[in-house]
């Protein structure tokens, strides 16, 4: 059988799907249905530093191939999620990823310093939210604030530091170097594009919040060209995602230059798709008689 | 994946669509349904109508595309399933009523099925805006039966009969119910709906907030105690 | 019945529905169909200085709920749009609106000079064609080289001037703004997304051109979004678009800002689309009993 | 919207689609259909394959999304149908060979049709890849017919026997007759595929370079005189 292992930076994944954060909660309930364990790795919903409740209001919206969501950071804080949710992820065999999210560089820093006393195998630093005023995607829109925060973070940790960016940042290319220059171990992209729905019945936006962000196989040929972009820039290795649906999305955002790949909304239409995403892959590489995912990574 | 095995239409714009497995179940539980592959992206939540061996069934209303497509299956396709989902209604004890309105009233058949034996007495609430539908296979496990058609079920009701109500249906019914309320001595759980995409919990699009703090609506409820809930 | 007039700053359409650039040629073909005079405007394929093959290999992909092209501004060159098109069009009893884009300042320039000699509407100047290299989009990304290349065409034209910005631009209210500034007499929005597409039996992009152009459903959350950031931020009119498939989402556009509306790709899914659109806006402004569209227009 | 009386299975994955209906249609046109309201996006272009009284017809392959999803359509079911578009063959004479290699046999039966009457000489070649289908239903029109399972189906062609010979088919068959030819009395008609989106001349999608210039394989084509084309 093929070996679908992968290395992104110094760590190792036993097959390069992983799932997206906000998108598997912290592995609970998908574990119920089946063996996350065989998951490359978890990237946990995104975490602060104290408990939020989220956005009020609607949260979900439905579009053409794609859905809207709002859920503005619901989580329970960093330190439940370590008394709570830590115990149960070290038992799996599988990578973890903390999602990190914040208002303030204080905030994210402060929680970032929490976790990385913490047996993860990773932090990946969201600075691409757009649900959260004030937070979150403020800090990945323009190179300049992003820059600054990787170089705060950067400081305080020793685990390795991957960037979810935003596809609404003003240059995601610019914003990538950036963060490979302030020594980051990789990129993940994309998070959720800003988008809008309007109630014409009601006269007013769907959301409370009035923008929310957009998810699923709508964004996906967006998604895979920025991946492309930053991928022929910066050399640090690429987790690419944006509404992959199945292990031919997953081989191309690969051929685009993503090490590992993302699940995230297809999570919600089949609760077992990250499993038969690794399975595609494992086919493909069996019938293109490929020895390692190296070979075709970045290929086009 | 499982085959359908009828599709009927029950009246303009409701459907009673039955489906070939022995699937698993508890009364007011969901699942998520899809009778398509790609598109529209998200699968639909609907209740627990009824289960038998070999089939589950469930009502629905045409209301938007998802509906439309489900309208539109017949006999022998395919359709997807996941579930059971939710906690589903408490295993209700004594003098029990049943309230459903609109729609709300497709998770009640098979409550009344479960309970009907067990309790003192089940009576069954049903209110609809236009015309009465299934009445009689409700009846068949009611001790008493009580239907509106365009006024409020809610004027019928008189909750001190009762130990227990479990009710669904739009949430001013709800609310109404909740209201009713003076002694302790009845229980009523409620079935909130709410806009959803993963149906297990995992995603918080369906949070909202209780009284004991936020709460999945698809993996903590949809049935709540009515006094934990913060009503609209 | 309803009125449906709106005025587009000095330019007064008979009801804000028009046909978007690129996908309604020069409205010959679609005449055929039904009566285009009774539509508020045309949009003209996107015009060069001089004559244009456009792009070699595969132009057009399809998406979930979206379409990719990349047809690379093929056209017969302003001088014989003006000899072949321009008389047939005047004949019409719509608006015209010559879409005009390039690859140099110059060529810019030059095309918008001859195109000002002749009785059309207005200008629709694309900054934002992301399907020909070293010209079009590149104009649109960065403010200040939007704000260069608008200063210097309103020098050279009295005609009514909207510019017709990029979704992939880097701040596209910064963009807008400096728009107005320079004196534009309105703005269009969103021109397609940059996306890939990737053939993975081959191991290469679908297009020679490795990018192109993304339509359709998929991007009207975002491209509804887009206009009412830029609603909110400038006063000069707005004709939204992107992924407009019926009256509903017409409406959208129009309560996100949009003063009259624009309908690209719904035109290939069903040829009357435009003329049932506009009928579908007069139906809606009786059921509400709207007298204006003003009424509505940015109401959210 | 119009009403499907058939859509009939002919082999593994090829189907004849039977539209109610007066369609208008000259041979070599085609139709941009959709079996679906909003997904897939684009509608799917198919060569006329016959027209009756009251109906239309067409056969295709199932490929993808689309082709599939009009593979699932039943009698009655709704289908959209815009066209007729594009040029069509010419109307030839004299002696005349039509050569259909897989799908491109599509448009050769109603081409066939039209022209066995009032043709000297009309004879069919049909290239199949596994299969032979619909075979009887051509032989009806031609004076001779050429079948080939699994070869070259221009092995059998000698092209200098006719006058005019009209062909639809892969690329690569399409060109090695194009490069038979000899001397100039045959005239070699090829009706050429492109991805569309409009179907209707507007869009630029299938535009190709000819040397004639650019031109639109839906408005202009799809039938060329087979050295107008550059051949990949
Ligand atoms: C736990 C639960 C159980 C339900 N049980 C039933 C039932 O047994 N019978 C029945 O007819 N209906 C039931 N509903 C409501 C049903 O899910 C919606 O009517 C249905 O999803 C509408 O889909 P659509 O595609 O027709 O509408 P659209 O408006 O096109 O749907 C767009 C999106 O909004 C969501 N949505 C729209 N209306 C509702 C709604 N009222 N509740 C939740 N999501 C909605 C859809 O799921 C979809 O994601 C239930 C809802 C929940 C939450
Ligand atoms: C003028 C013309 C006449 C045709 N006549 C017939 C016919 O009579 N019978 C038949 O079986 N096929 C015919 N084809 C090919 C047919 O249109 C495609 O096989 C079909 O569109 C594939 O759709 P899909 O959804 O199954 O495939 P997908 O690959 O899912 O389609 C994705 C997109 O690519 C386009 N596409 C894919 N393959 C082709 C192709 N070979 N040619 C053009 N577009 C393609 C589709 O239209 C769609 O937009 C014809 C094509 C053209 C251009
Ligand atoms: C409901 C929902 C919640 C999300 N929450 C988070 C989050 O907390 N942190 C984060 O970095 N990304 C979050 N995301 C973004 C996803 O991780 C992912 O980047 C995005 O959905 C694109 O991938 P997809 O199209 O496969 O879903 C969320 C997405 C969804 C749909
Ligand atoms: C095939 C095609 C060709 C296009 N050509 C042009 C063009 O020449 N000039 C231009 O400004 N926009 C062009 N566009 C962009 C459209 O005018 C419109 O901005 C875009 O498609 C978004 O709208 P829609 O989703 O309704 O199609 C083209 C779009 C398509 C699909
Ligand atoms: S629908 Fe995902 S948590 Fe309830
Ligand atoms: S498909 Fe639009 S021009 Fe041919």
């Amino acid at each position: 059988m093929s070996n679908t292992k992968v290395n992104f930076g110094s760590v190792e994944f036993k097959n390069p799907v992983i799932t997206a954060s906000g998108t598997f909660g912290f592995g609970r309930e998908y574990n119920e249905i089946f063996d996350i364990s065989s998951l490359g790795g978890i990237s946990t919903k995104g975490l602060t530093l104290n408990k939020r409740k989220g956005n009020k209001g609607m949260r979900v919206w439905e579009t053409p191939s794609g859905m809207m969501n709002s859920v503005g950071l619901e989580n329970p804080g960093v330190e439940d999620f370590i008394n709570k949710e830590v115990p149960f992820l070290q038992d799996l065999n599988t990578n973890i990823i903390a999602n990190i999210g914040g208002s303030t560089l204080d905030e994210y820093i402060e929680a970032v310093e929490r976790i990385s006393k913490e047996k993860v195998d990773m932090i990946e630093l969201n600075i691409s939210c757009p649900n959260v005023k004030e937070g979150g995607m403020a800090f990945g829109i323009k190179t300049d604030t992003a820059r600054n925060i990787v170089r705060e973070i950067r400081k305080v940790t020793n685990l390795p530091l991957i960037i979810k960016l935003s596809p609404n940042a003003e240059d995601i290319v610019a914003i990538a170097k950036a963060c490979e220059e302030e020594g980051a171990d990789g990129i993940s992209l994309v998070n959720t594009f800003k988008g809008l729905a309007i109630d014409i019945d009601k006269r007013r936006p769907v959301f409370d919040n009035v923008y929310a962000g957009l998810s699923g196989p709508a964004i996906k040929p967006m998604a895979l060209r920025m991946v492309n972009e930053v991928y022929k820039q910066v050399s640090i290795p690429i987790m690419g995602m944006g509404g992959i649906m199945n292990w031919k999305d997953a081989i191309e955002f690969m051929m685009a230059g993503s090490t590992c790949i993302q699940v995230g909304t297809a999570n919600f239409i089949n609760p077992k798709v990250s499993l038969e995403i690794v399975k595609g892959i494992e086919n493909f590489m069996d019938r293109e008689n490929i020895k390692s995912l190296e070979e075709i990574i970045g290929i086009i | 994946m499982a085959k359908i095995i009828c599709n009927e239409k029950l009246s303009e714009d409701m459907f009673l669509i039955t489906i070939e497995g022995d699937f698993p179940g508890e009364m007011g539980q969901f699942y998520m349904i899809r009778g398509w592959e790609d598109y529209p992206l998200l699968s639909r939540p609907l209740s627990i109508h009824e289960i038998n061996d070999g089939s589950i069934s469930f009502i629905y209303k045409v209301l938007g595309e998802g509906t439309l497509r489900l309208s539109k299956l017949q006999k022998d396709d395919n359709i997807t399933l996941h579930g059971p989902y939710g906690n589903g209604f408490p295993k209700a004890e004594g003098r029990v009523a049943l309230v459903g309105g609109g729609m709300g009233i497709a998770p009640l058949l098979y409550t009344a099925k479960k309970l009907h034996k067990t309790v003192d007495i089940l009576d069954i609430y049903m209110g609809f805006r236009d015309e009465a539908l299934l009445v009689d296979k409700y009846k068949q496990y009611a001790d008493e039966s009580y239907i509106s058609i365009g006024s409020n079920i809610t004027d019928q009701l008189d909750i001190s009969k009762y130990d227990y109500i479990l009710t669904c249906g739009p949430e001013p019914m709800i609310k109404r119910i909740v209201e009713m309320k003076e002694d302790n001595h009845t229980k009523i759980y409620v079935s909130m709906e709410k806009h959803m995409a993963c149906g297990i919990g995992a995603c918080l699009v369906c949070s909202c907030e209780s009284k004991n703090g936020m709460t999945r609506v698809c993996k903590d409820g949809p049935v709540y105690l009515g006094e934990e809930i913060f009503y609209e």
